[in-house]
């Protein structure tokens, strides 16, 4: 139960983008990726979720186990608390969605439309829907963009919580959320423009045809 | 899977939803043709069968982008992609939402509308009948286009583009066999086409359309 | 020039828009292999100069 | 995690693919094509102007027999570019070689190109022999969606940003279509009898001039194929260029970030 | 005010501007039509100029929601508002850029697709004057109802309902004056009314639509 | 050439947000806008702009002189930076944007489609929009939303250069822009949602008649 990845180059529209990556996030442990705008850290978060394949390099982890939340929530405005939960609980396999109710302190909206919910209780509803998926690894990509700084305390806390209780996260983020963390800066793993690496035969064939050209 | 089909519906019936508003189109069209085309009875029920289906037919297209555009943008999409449930299974449940919002209602309401554009009397039966078997391949294609498209900007009218060819040979038999069985000609044949065609999109294009939203998500 | 007789109008304009059409497409896709040549090669330049 | 990049295969074809290897695509290309384009200038020139200035009256036809030196090349050529585009494709959805996907991209327009000449060829000949510019004849019905799907491939192109994107969802959407154009062209056949003319040339029932009208027909049909040839050629040489720059822009886009 | 209609065009015409797409639709609709009711020349000569002013309608009501939209969600709009022109200029110039790019190709168009349709030679000639006269009033109620529906959602279904009604003087007249002028009949007065309808629109529906738009921002 | 504020409403889909705000903003100054989520800072900003009509209490300032900017630019991403600014410049009249260009460091990106631009660049080009409007008062919403730490000291600095130049900005922002500026809380002000105020008449003859029906 540890995510493992080694050597990890992870690629936009083709072109590399961070390489080299390694770290390992064992459960209880919460890492947040630094990194200036561009770096990649939304790259590495949908390439680790699976949204799409690595260039290179290996993550290992036991599978369906991740839980990724980019800042849209997936929620529907015209369905209620429970509605939007229960929905997610379903496609998930898990049934009981009181627990994530009562843990996010959301027991007392349940039959409030998503539309009317203020924006930090629905950052609560979208970390209830990480807890129903049942799954212990959460990717969370910018969670705390234009919260105040009680909501980001809020989420903070609930974040705690879920990692007190096995759970493990990494979080993208700019902004310091003021809890015990490891951070991870992708900066050095930043792919080099000028050398391109990784499988993507396409421009390292032409790198070497033109540079072979000039030598 | 269900719990997918039964959001789907829940979402469309909810206000703002949309439902109601292919119907309208279709309204529209009937009402704007006879408008164009003037008010003679029998020139009316000639063209009628094929009309209500052409009528039907871009109906059908308009509501397209909704059907996982909303999804794409809230990120439910992304959150299904990671989720246990197969991708096809997804699109599947779709496209049958889809159907259940779109092309039952105006097979249903097709007989009706025909009034309108004074559809002979055994033209009720049959542009109700290759209606509701044609619309399944309707939907069933059109949310193959819709994967390709989902996450452009604009993708609308770009969508009609690309899913009108292959609505065609829905279509021709689909109107075709309506105006055989109308005149009463041979349609057996015409018939067994057109179900062939249903059936075959849904075998089929379930896998493309996954497909076309993986590399999509990407 | 061949005599052409009543069918001169079809045979000449067919022939003038294929004949355009055909020019068009040459003359497109010319174009459009030197833009991207000069370029590329803009590009591959400013690439060296970096290394 | 399962790791679902696709790897390069290695088979004992793969000194064939190898051909599709971008910059030995380019150039093997370079070197070929002042050579196809001799060849293209010394078959369509004089195909098109014994086609024009040098063949008889056809009986029931008239002088109006001249069309038949455009209309029929281009549309061969219509159809196979297409069958090239949904080939181009597979092999780049399959092996993952961009010049499949860019060669694709190639064609279209000289699909669509030809296709146009095509119908308006046909079209303007409709007018003298069937006394109408247009009928929905299976087999115009048929070109017709051609060039609609070529229209929407196109659009599609045009509207993705991510090359790589682009080349899998074209791809999709070829294979697809063609489905669906196979089943439309069957369609019509249900919907209405034709009035073009059957598969074969019409004119060489009548064996002693037959020569007279196929000897140029053959020589314009081959210019038509090696001009589109080279026109692909250079059209996915453009594409690949572009898909170059692109990646070096991106790169400095990066530097800059 | 030029700078914007300047812009406006540049934009549709630059890559992902969706240029042709409404000639694209048009020509789908001309081509579906005769697939619905059967390829029989006569009656597709008797249909066709309803049916081309019902396909020029549609096409251009389905461009409509790109007149405000984009420039709503990049935050234009709230900097137009600001801007020291006036809104009523502005909604001007984004009806003329809409015609420009839709009205005017469909208009030019039009003839070329009746030959699809089996359109009669003297059809050539009214379907292109009526919706040349016709189609600058289709632009400007559409620019109407799109400042109505600017920043809903999924707008577009809405847009069209709010739009079509608008719209049936316009096709009323356009499709009655192509025919009588096809038949010999006497025309002046349809064609008078079509052509006060279009220039009636011009003159008052910018103010209408300039004050949907201050509310809609609001 | 000031802005004057004073007893000011705003009002959002006809209730009151805030309620008696004052304050003064003069060539030279920096106001920050402070307040949790939902406050009403984006609503008092589109007011000053005359995106809304203020329910109550009144603004005074030179016609024309307010540069509105939320967090989207209005940038066209087919366009060039050039024709970008070019029209804005149009619109407003004036003539000359090498002085922005050059000003906000894009001369050397003047002819990339805004599409190609980072983050950052963007941003920056938005500031050159502003300084084409001509205008002294900045309006700014939330600009520096998802800007890493570098962007944002570039972009205080244009900020900085425009107010040494004599003119004003209101920025409404969650984080520390890290430049010297007057705050304003506009949590004092908070609309008390029992007591209708303002003269959106509805709510108010309607609690009138209710309570005069109890009591
Ligand atoms: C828009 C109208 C038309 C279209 C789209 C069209 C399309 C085609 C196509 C697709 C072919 C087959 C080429 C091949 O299989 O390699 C063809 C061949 C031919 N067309 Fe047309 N055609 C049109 C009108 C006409 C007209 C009006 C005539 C003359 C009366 C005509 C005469 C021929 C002839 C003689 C051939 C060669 C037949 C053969 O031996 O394969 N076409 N046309
Ligand atoms: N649609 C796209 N097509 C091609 N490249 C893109 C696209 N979107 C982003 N990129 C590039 O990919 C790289 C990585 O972007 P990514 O979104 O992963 O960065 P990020 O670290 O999440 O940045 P931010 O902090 O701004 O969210 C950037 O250099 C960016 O320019
Ligand atoms: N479309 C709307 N219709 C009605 N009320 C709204 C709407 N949008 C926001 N509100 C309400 O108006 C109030 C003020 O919102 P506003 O956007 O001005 O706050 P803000 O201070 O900008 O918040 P944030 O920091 O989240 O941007 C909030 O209470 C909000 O619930
Ligand atoms: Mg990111
Ligand atoms: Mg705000």
């Amino acid at each position: 139960m540890e995510l493992v990845v080694r050597n990890l180059t992870v690629a936009r529209g083709g072109v590399p983008v961070l390489v080299g990556l390694g770290f390992r996030l064992a459960p209880g442990g919460v890492v947040m990726l630094r990194g200036p705008n561009g770096s990649g850290k939304t790259t590495l978060l949908r390439t680790l979720a699976g949204l799409q394949p690595p260039m290179d390099g290996e993550i290992s982890l036991p599978p369906e186990t991740i839980a990724y939340a980019a800042h849209a929530d997936g929620l529907k405005s015209q369905l209620t608390v429970t509605e939007n939960l229960a929905f997610w609980a379903a496609v998930h396999g898990t049934r009981d969605i009181e627990a994530a109710l009562v843990a996010m302190n959301l027991a007392s909206l349940r039959d409030r439309p998503a539309a009317n919910l203020s924006a930090g209780q629905k950052r609560r509803l979208g970390l209830a829907r990480l807890l129903v998926t049942g799954r212990p690894f959460w990717l969370l990509d910018e969670p705390t963009v234009s919260l105040d700084t009680a909501s980001v305390a809020l989420f903070a806390e609930a974040v705690g919580a879920h990692v007190a209780g096995g759970g493990a996260a990494l979080i993208a983020t700019h902004i310091d959320l003021g809890m015990e963390a490891e951070v991870f800066d992708v900066g050095p793993f930043k792919a080099d423009p000028d050398t391109p690496a990784g499988s993507g035969a396409f421009d390292r064939d032409f790198d070497a045809a033109f540079d072979g050209a000039i030598q | 899977m269900i719990a997918l089909l039964v959001r789907d519906l829940r979402l469309t019936f909810r206000a703002g939803g949309g439902f109601g508003l292919g119907l309208a189109f279709f309204l529209i069209v009937t009402v704007l043709v006879p408008f164009g085309v003037g008010p003679q009875s029998d020139l009316l029920a000639r063209i009628a069968p094929g009309i209500l289906w052409v009528g039907a037919l871009l109906a059908c297209l308009l509501s397209l982008d909704r059907i996982f555009q909303l999804d794409f943008e809230d990120g439910s999409l992304d959150l299904l992609a990671t989720a246990p449930l197969p991708l096809e299974g997804v699109v599947t449940m779709k496209a049958l939402a889809h159907w259940v919002t779109t092309g039952l209602p105006l097979t249903l309401a097709a007989p009706l509308f025909g009034g309108l554009m004074s559809l002979p009397q055994a033209g009720y039966f049959w542009v109700f009948v290759t209606l509701l078997i044609g619309t399944p391949a309707l939907s069933m294609i059109g949310t193959f286009g819709a994967a390709l498209t989902v996450g452009l900007k604009r993708g609308g009218l770009l969508l009609s583009l690309l899913v009108l060819p292959l609505y065609i040979p829905t279509l021709l038999f689909g109107a075709e066999t309506a105006r055989r069985g109308i005149m009463g000609m041979d349609y057996a044949q015409t018939l067994a086409i057109l179900a062939g065609v249903s059936a075959g999109s849904i075998a089929i294009l379930p896998f493309a359309a996954a497909a076309a939203i993986r590399i999509n998500l990407r | 020039m061949p005599e052409l007789g009543k069918y001169a109008g079809a045979v000449l304009s067919s022939w003038a828009v294929s004949v355009g059409l055909l020019v068009f497409l040459v003359v497109v896709t010319w174009i459009g292999a030197r833009r991207s040549r000069a370029a590329l090669d803009a590009a591959e330049a400013r690439r060296r100069e970096r290394q | 995690m399962e790791d679902t990049r696709v790897r390069q295969h290695d088979d004992r074809w793969n000194w064939f693919w190898a051909w599709a290897n971008p910059v030995k695509f380019m150039s093997w290309t370079g070197k070929v094509l002042p050579w196809l384009m001799a060849m293209t200038l010394v078959t369509l020139i004089p195909g098109l102007v014994w086609g024009f200035f040098f063949t008889p009256e056809a009986q029931g036809f008239g002088s109006s027999v001249k069309i038949i030196y455009v209309h029929v090349p281009s549309a061969t050529m219509a159809i196979q570019a297409w069958g090239m585009m949904v080939v181009a494709s597979l092999i780049w959805l399959i092996r993952r070689h961009h010049v499949g996907a860019l060669a694709a991209k190639g064609a279209a327009l000289i699909g669509l190109t030809m296709t146009a000449v095509a119908l308006i060829t046909g079209a303007i000949w409709g007018q003298p022999m069937w006394g109408t510019y247009w009928a929905w004849d299976p087999r115009l019905t048929a070109f017709l969606i051609l060039f609609l799907f070529y229209i929407g491939y196109m659009a599609l192109w045009a509207a993705i940003d991510d090359p790589d994107t682009a080349a899998d969802l074209t791809s999709v959407l070829a294979i697809v279509g063609s489905v669906f154009a196979v089943l439309s062209r069957y369609a019509v056949n249900f919907w209405n009898q034709g009035l073009h003319q059957g598969a074969t040339l019409s004119l060489d029932k009548e064996e002693n001039i037959a020569d007279v009208f196929w000897l140029p027909l053959v020589l314009s049909l081959v210019g038509f194929g090696l001009l589109c040839l080279v026109l692909v050629l250079v059209r996915t040489r453009t594409e690949v260029r572009m898909r170059r720059l692109r990646a070096i822009e991106m790169r400095e886009r990066m530097r800059d970030a």
